[in-house]
């Protein structure tokens, strides 16, 4: 028995080792505060074995690459903020349980393992572990009318969706006898059949649902306004990025010969998920509805990586996701610190006169919806630069133009917000903020890491690309 | 050599410090971070210097913003012999002028914000200076003016002063647009920003031209004439002098480091770093030196009958602005800089002279209201002779070896030199003229201020005097390191940047130096006699003089109405245009159509868009299935046709 | 071999199949055709031993049953990854029990879980 | 023989089946059901592909989408009963308080 096989997969294995760990110490522990620091410490566990990881197991089915250790890095950012995030947020929503942790770090284990998948048996189970545990999150809040309805509308559209991708999976072993994404390139041999068809068609949906591409994003906006606020913001970047590196995967290597069809698709889905994302966005009055309109927007961005493809486009949908991680991350944490006991705190009109009130807090809202924007110096503007370069490189400038067309559009909601909180008078009672060490770390992390990767983005470029390898 | 980064760090970090902390931590020691801050500066810029002169010049890039392709923005310094001159003018002026502002603005309610802003300038100005590319020198450029802006509205409650901020920014705004189309034009011309490789390229492109509405221009005279549109605002030239005059209603020491010895030369070392492109077209050598000699003796005619203390000064600096251009459009880029650094010194005391003089008579600015202030505040009076002195070209001053470098260089550079010899001539001569007409109105004779002001006088603090008394060294020494070989000396200063901006064209003999030097030397003393007889010996010659010429007095004290000129065919027009034409269509449909037009019809598709979303699962997910079956039945058809 | 399926051996119990759907579905039909319709009150009423009904017909369960059956429905489905794994056991070895002891310890913790929060108790 | 083919077009049709019932039904226990049909459409075709190519991955991904969808089928039950102590419904037209 030669255990060093394992080795590649040793990051998830302690990850799921910890996560079991995490779900009995809930049952010792009453403080919850500690599970949720544990959680925080588990991620450190992880990220020390991941150096020693890389390799490829299980005959091929596991890969941990430079591509996946970069989607993991993401993970673990989106991991830890969440947590931050949520500390002092689940005691003003009376559901402190420690489960919640454990399934955040079972959710990220299935990213992970989605990341590395380099089988679509693997690619299934990942995302499975993940959705399922998302479920949950979404519908945290027990007593929350609309926390239910958001787990519900998920489960059932993720489940059907999943029941998709199965679909499509079978297709492609239908057509391969294989269910290897490197060996499916290779067996299909650039031929074009109606169940070939089938296989992208239904695994750009399953994709796009995770993705929250339109039309498959309909979930989005109910599901991230229903769920408890930290849970919102740890999906809008954790699953995201999770199914843009399957995506990425999928695509970019395994049906990389028939890339004139499915990039056709994509193309199409990203014009109309930049549109709907950014003119729905303009309609919203609740701000968390207005940011999960402005995450579909941003995937829509983000998946014109993966049409331009190659090293740049892709590593510039990587830049984007880990710009996007923080920027988002750090405008719900805002969202969250408006949130007191009895103020929901979602409304635009909460934030009305914010800056004469709690000049800090308007300013680092302005900083994030600058990044959102894309306004230079933040990294907004840095990961768009490059996702639009990479976008011209590869010969679709018109579809940058288009891309950046809705950017603009998008300025009037996201600077709707720094209008409300600057230009605005302060109405009624000021507005109390639920601030706590964490949120606060959280939200200084955030906000340097925004600032840093917009200022000096160099270093974070060439990790970026030096991932792809 | 890494330490040189602290030149420009330690500035920001003080404007960091003063800005965050200093309303309610530092407050009245807001000095303190900013001083030491830019006295760092200094005695790095000085171990630069050392290392310059040891031959050891730098140009690197520091780091790298974005990356594409060809497209590079980048902050990178350029350490030579130019870059060396200027970090040691604007750091010590900008510490002299530190001190000088700790007992100028003592009371200040806003002292910290001067501070943050003054860091923030000097920031600015040495990242200007030390750009090794286009860019970098642009935002520089940009960041100077908002901080020459913030400055001048520095005291925002007097509407006079927000006026003058507002009048600086627009005006800027016309010279900084050419200069912005230039470093364009520059990167499409050469494909990059950088300066080395854009330099060395210069050459290539001489005979290319550019086709502007039929005209026929060629490719490296429109870049240096759109670069020197940038100068002209910047340096306050014609026809865009107007704003400095007006920017007056900044602070004093603003007024010494801003407009009089750092940022308004950022024009003429931008000219000298650009030599290379400059030299390569003779037109555009001939603009800049026909430019730079008429500014000199228009502004001076202005200056010889302004009364307000400060408004003279501004006109000098004008017209001494105007000598640096000359130069440059003569070839003799290291004459335009030597006087750049030695005017830094003597017009600056000359500014701190005459804050110090408002100091003590409580604000006042009208020079015909002093007078005898000699005996109350004899630092003052000496220090600020010693720059008249030295502004008028008193031999073995610094005034005298720049300006008559200048003369002469133009002089012998032949052709449009010579128009530009006697131009800039006859306004040394106005120079020496006004300058004493300065110092008798407001030193000599009676005084004739009210009883509370005279009861009020007194000599400056210490804090404001000591710097003076260390300018006035600059005034009387700085020009020392190049006294030409003729006296001499060995023009070390020339020699020093010949590196970087290359020899003067143009011979001449020692005779015609001598000559030159003579008639320089002859017209400021004719100019300081004149000032004599008119203003201590025989004051009613002024006012017949005034009374006779009655038109071209009123002309001169109208500043040549160019500011009604402008105000007639510039701004009157525009806001007819805004509130008629632009109102106008408001109502109409054009730009209702796009203003509104455009936001109102996004927002209506929004609401339609929205019914979509209308909260049922099952409708959800029948447009998934819907999106699926359309994508599927697309790609059959594709497929099967 | 794939394909060697052959329906012949599964005839009769097809026949079988057919005959018993045909027989139920010909039974209800045929009453339903034939009988004589005149519902009254107590006709209609539920039938429970003669005695008249009392409340709904529909009882809501309690929750317990729920969790108790999805705690089942989990806890069996798992018992499936024990079938492949027994018939390849002596193929692989040790290393097959090792993992399966994993498996099962994960299993545990779940069962743990589950127990400690008091899913199993009858309130 | 059975042709492949005849098991892969039962399996689509089950797919369907389970699709178009998760589309038009409205009671959640329903939809339950369609989505596992739609799982189960899928497990036949796999069954029945891996059975004629005589490679054994089809069947592992069944059995692992039969353990999957186990557990998706307690989560989702426990999502309604969370939801129905909160608004006594398994009516999913009167589950829209978000929309827009």
């Amino acid at each position: 028995m030669d255990i060093t096989i394992i080795k590649p997969i040793l990051p998830e294995i302690v990850m799921a080792a910890l996560a079991c760990v995490v779900l009995i110490l809930e049952l010792f522990i009453h403080k919850k505060e500690t599970i949720g620091v544990f959680a925080i410490l588990a991620v450190a566990a992880v990220s020390y074995v991941i150096p020693q990881s890389f390799g490829s197991a299980f005959n091929g089915m596991f890969i941990s690459d430079g591509y996946s250790v970069f989607f993991k890095f993401i993970f673990f950012i989106n991991l830890i903020l969440a947590v931050l995030i949520s500390i002092r947020y689940l005691k003003i929503e009376r559901s402190e349980f420690g489960e919640y942790y454990s399934l955040m770090m079972f959710a990220t284990l299935g990213m992970m393992i989605m990341a590395s998948a380099t089988d679509l048996i693997v690619l299934y189970l990942g995302l499975e572990l993940m959705a399922l545990s998302t479920y949950i999150l979404a519908g945290f809040i027990r007593h929350d009318r609309r926390s239910n309805e958001a787990a519900l509308k998920y489960f059932f559209l993720g489940a059907f969706s999943s029941a998709i991708l199965l679909y499509g999976i079978t297709m492609i072993y239908a057509l391969t006898g294989t269910t290897n994404i490197l060996a499916i390139a290779s067996q299909l041999q650039g031929k074009m059949t109606t169940q070939l068809i089938l296989a992208i068609v239904f695994l750009v949906v399953a994709f796009g649902f995770k993705i929250a591409l339109a039309p498959f994003h309909m979930w989005t906006p109910d599901v991230y306004e229903g769920a408890p606020t930290s849970i919102t913001a740890f999906m809008s970047v954790g699953p995201k990025a999770a199914a843009f590196a399957a995506l990425g995967r999928v695509f970019t290597t395994g049906l990389i010969d028939f890339a004139p069809d499915w990039r056709g698709i994509l193309i199409a889905l990203s014009i109309l998920t930049m549109a709907v994302g950014n003119i729905l966005a303009i309609q919203q009055s609740n701000i968390k509805r207005m940011l999960a309109y402005s995450s579909i927007a941003h995937a829509g961005y983000a998946v014109i990586g993966v049409i331009a493809g190659g090293a740049e486009g892709l590593s510039a949908m990587m830049n984007y996701l880990f710009i996007y991680a923080f920027m988002n991350i750090g405008a719900f944490a805002v969202v969250i610190m408006l949130r007191v006991e009895g103020v929901k705190g979602e409304e635009l009109e909460h934030y009305r006169g914010l800056a004469k009130t709690h000049p800090l807090a308007a300013v680092l809202m302005l900083i994030f919806m600058f990044s959102l924007t894309g306004i230079p110096p933040t990294g907004g503007f840095i990961g768009k630069f490059y996702l639009f370069k990479a976008a011209v490189g590869a010969g679709y400038a018109w579809l940058a133009v288009v891309a950046v067309v809705f950017s603009v559009i998008s300025a009037y909601f996201y600077l709707r917000v720094v209008m409300y909180m600057y230009m605005h008078e302060p109405e009624g009672e000021p507005a109390a903020l639920a601030t706590s060490t964490p949120l606060g770390l959280a939200l200084l992390i955030t906000t340097i890491m925004v600032i840093v990767l917009g200022v000096y983005p160099s270093p974070f470029l060439a990790f970026a690309r030096l991932a792809i390898g | 050599m890494q330490y040189y980064l602290l030149i420009p760090f330690l500035p920001l970090a003080a404007f960091v410090i003063n800005i965050t902390l200093g309303k309610k931590i530092i407050r009245k020691q807001a000095h303190w971070p900013s001083t030491l801050a830019v006295l760092g500066s200094l005695v790095v810029a000085v171990m630069v210097l050392m290392d310059v002169l040891a031959g050891k010049t730098l140009n690197e890039d520091l780091y790298t913003w974005i990356i594409s392709d060809k497209f590079q923005v980048s902050v990178g310094f350029l350490l030579d012999q130019l870059t060396a001159v200027m970090l040691i003018v604007v750091t010590s002026v900008s510490f002299l002028v530190h001190v000088y502002s700790i007992g100028y603005m003592h009371d200040d309610p806003g002292y910290y914000r001067f501070y943050a802003y003054l860091s923030l300038f000097t920031f600015s100005m040495l990242m200007l200076v030390m750009a090794n590319n286009f860019l970098q020198l642009y935002f520089g450029w940009e960041a100077v003016g908002l901080c020459s802006y913030l400055l001048i509205g520095f005291w925002y409650e007097k509407k006079s002063a927000s006026d003058a901020g507002k009048k600086a920014f627009i005006v800027n705004r016309f010279g900084d647009f050419g200069f912005g189309l230039g470093v364009i034009m520059i990167f499409l011309t050469f494909g990059t920003l950088h300066y080395i490789p854009v330099f060395g390229d210069a050459g290539k492109f001489l005979n290319e031209s550019v086709n502007i509405l039929g005209l026929e221009v060629n490719l490296i005279t429109l870049i240096a004439l759109l670069l020197f549109c940038g100068a002209v605002g910047k340096s306050a030239q014609i026809p865009l002098h107007v704003w400095l005059p007006d920017a007056m209603e900044g602070p004093t020491p603003v007024s010494a480091l801003i407009h009089a010895a750092t940022m308004v030369t950022a024009g003429v070392f931008m000219v000298a770093r650009c030599n290379p492109i400059f030299s390569l077209s003779p037109t555009a050598m001939g603009v800049v030196a026909v430019v730079g000699g008429v500014t000199a003796l228009f502004a001076a005619t202005i200056a010889l009958v302004q009364n307000d203390i400060k408004r003279v000064v501004a006109y000098s600096t004008i017209s001494q602005l105007g000598y640096m251009f000359l130069a440059c459009g003569v070839g003799a880029y290291a004459a335009g800089i030597f006087h750049l650094y030695t005017h830094a010194y003597f017009k600056a005391l000359l500014f701190l002279c005459a804050g110090s003089v408002m100091h003590a008579m409580g604000g006042e600015l009208d020079m015909q209201k002093m007078g005898g202030l000699k005996k109350y505040m004899p630092v003052t009076y000496w220090t600020m002779l010693i720059a008249s002195l030295s502004i008028s070209g008193i031999p073995g001053l610094a005034g005298f070896f720049s300006k008559d470098e200048i003369l002469f260089r133009a002089y012998a550079a032949g052709g449009v030199g010579k128009f530009a010899w006697l131009l800039g001539t006859v306004a040394a001569l106005l120079t020496a003229f006004y300058s004493f007409r300065l110092i008798f109105l407001t030193f000599h004779g009676e005084f004739r201020g009210t009883e509370e002001q005279r009861h009020h006088l007194h000599e400056s603090p210490k804090v404001m005097t000591i710097p003076l008394l260390i300018l006035c060294v600059g005034a009387i020494a700085s020009g020392w390191v190049g006294i030409p070989p003729l006296l001499g000396g060995g023009e070390h200063f020339s020699e020093f940047l010949a590196p970087v901006v290359g020899h003067p064209h143009g011979e001449a003999t020692h005779a015609e130096e001598w000559m030159t030097m003579g008639i320089s030397v002859a017209v400021a003393l004719a100019g300081i006699i004149v000032a004599v007889v008119f203003y201590l010996k025989n004051p009613s010659i002024p006012v017949n003089l005034a009374k006779r010429f009655q038109f071209a007095y009123r002309v001169l004290w109208n500043k040549y109405y160019v500011d009604e000129l402008y105000d007639l065919i510039i701004v009157r027009p525009t806001l007819f245009v805004a509130k008629n034409i632009i109102v106008g269509f408001t109502d109409g449909a054009i730009i209702e159509g796009i203003v509104n037009g455009l936001p109102r019809m996004v927002n209506r598709i929004g609401a339609q868009v929205r019914k979509v979303q209308n909260g049922l699962l099952q409708h959800y997910g029948a447009i998934m299935a819907l999106g699926l079956f359309l994508i599927l039945a697309i790609l059959m058809i594709k497929y099967s046709g | 071999m794939p394909g060697t399926y052959l329906p012949s051996n599964y005839l009769p119990v097809f026949i079988f199949l057919v005959v018993a759907i045909a027989f139920g579905l010909g039974a209800l039909l045929i009453g339903a055709i034939f009988r004589i319709r005149r519902p009254y009150k107590e006709k209609l009423m539920p039938y429970e031993s003669g005695i008249d009904p009392v409340g709904e017909p529909r009882v809501r369960f309690s929750i317990r049953f729920y969790i108790i059956a999805m705690l089942f429905v989990v806890f069996d489905v798992e018992a499936i990854f024990l079938y492949p794994w027994a018939v390849v056991f002596d193929k692989i070895g040790l290393y097959a029990f090792v993992e399966m002891v994993i498996f099962i310890f994960i299993l545990l913790v779940g069962y743990l879980y589950a127990w400690k929060k008091e899913a199993f108790t009858w309130e | 023989m059975v042709p492949l083919h005849w098991y892969l077009w039962l399996g689509s049709l089950v797919f369907c089946i389970g699709m178009f019932g998760f589309l038009t039904r409205r009671n959640v226990i329903i939809m339950f059901l369609s989505i596992e049909l739609m799982l189960n459409g899928v497990n036949i075709s796999l069954v029945a592909l891996s059975h004629y190519m005589q490679d054994l991955r089809g069947q592992v991904l069944t059995l692992f989408v039969i353990a999957v969808a186990a557990a998706e089928a307690a989560i989702g039950l426990a999502i309604v009963i969370a939801l129905f102590r909160n608004k006594p419904t398994t009516h999913l037209d009167e589950i829209k308080e978000m929309k827009g």
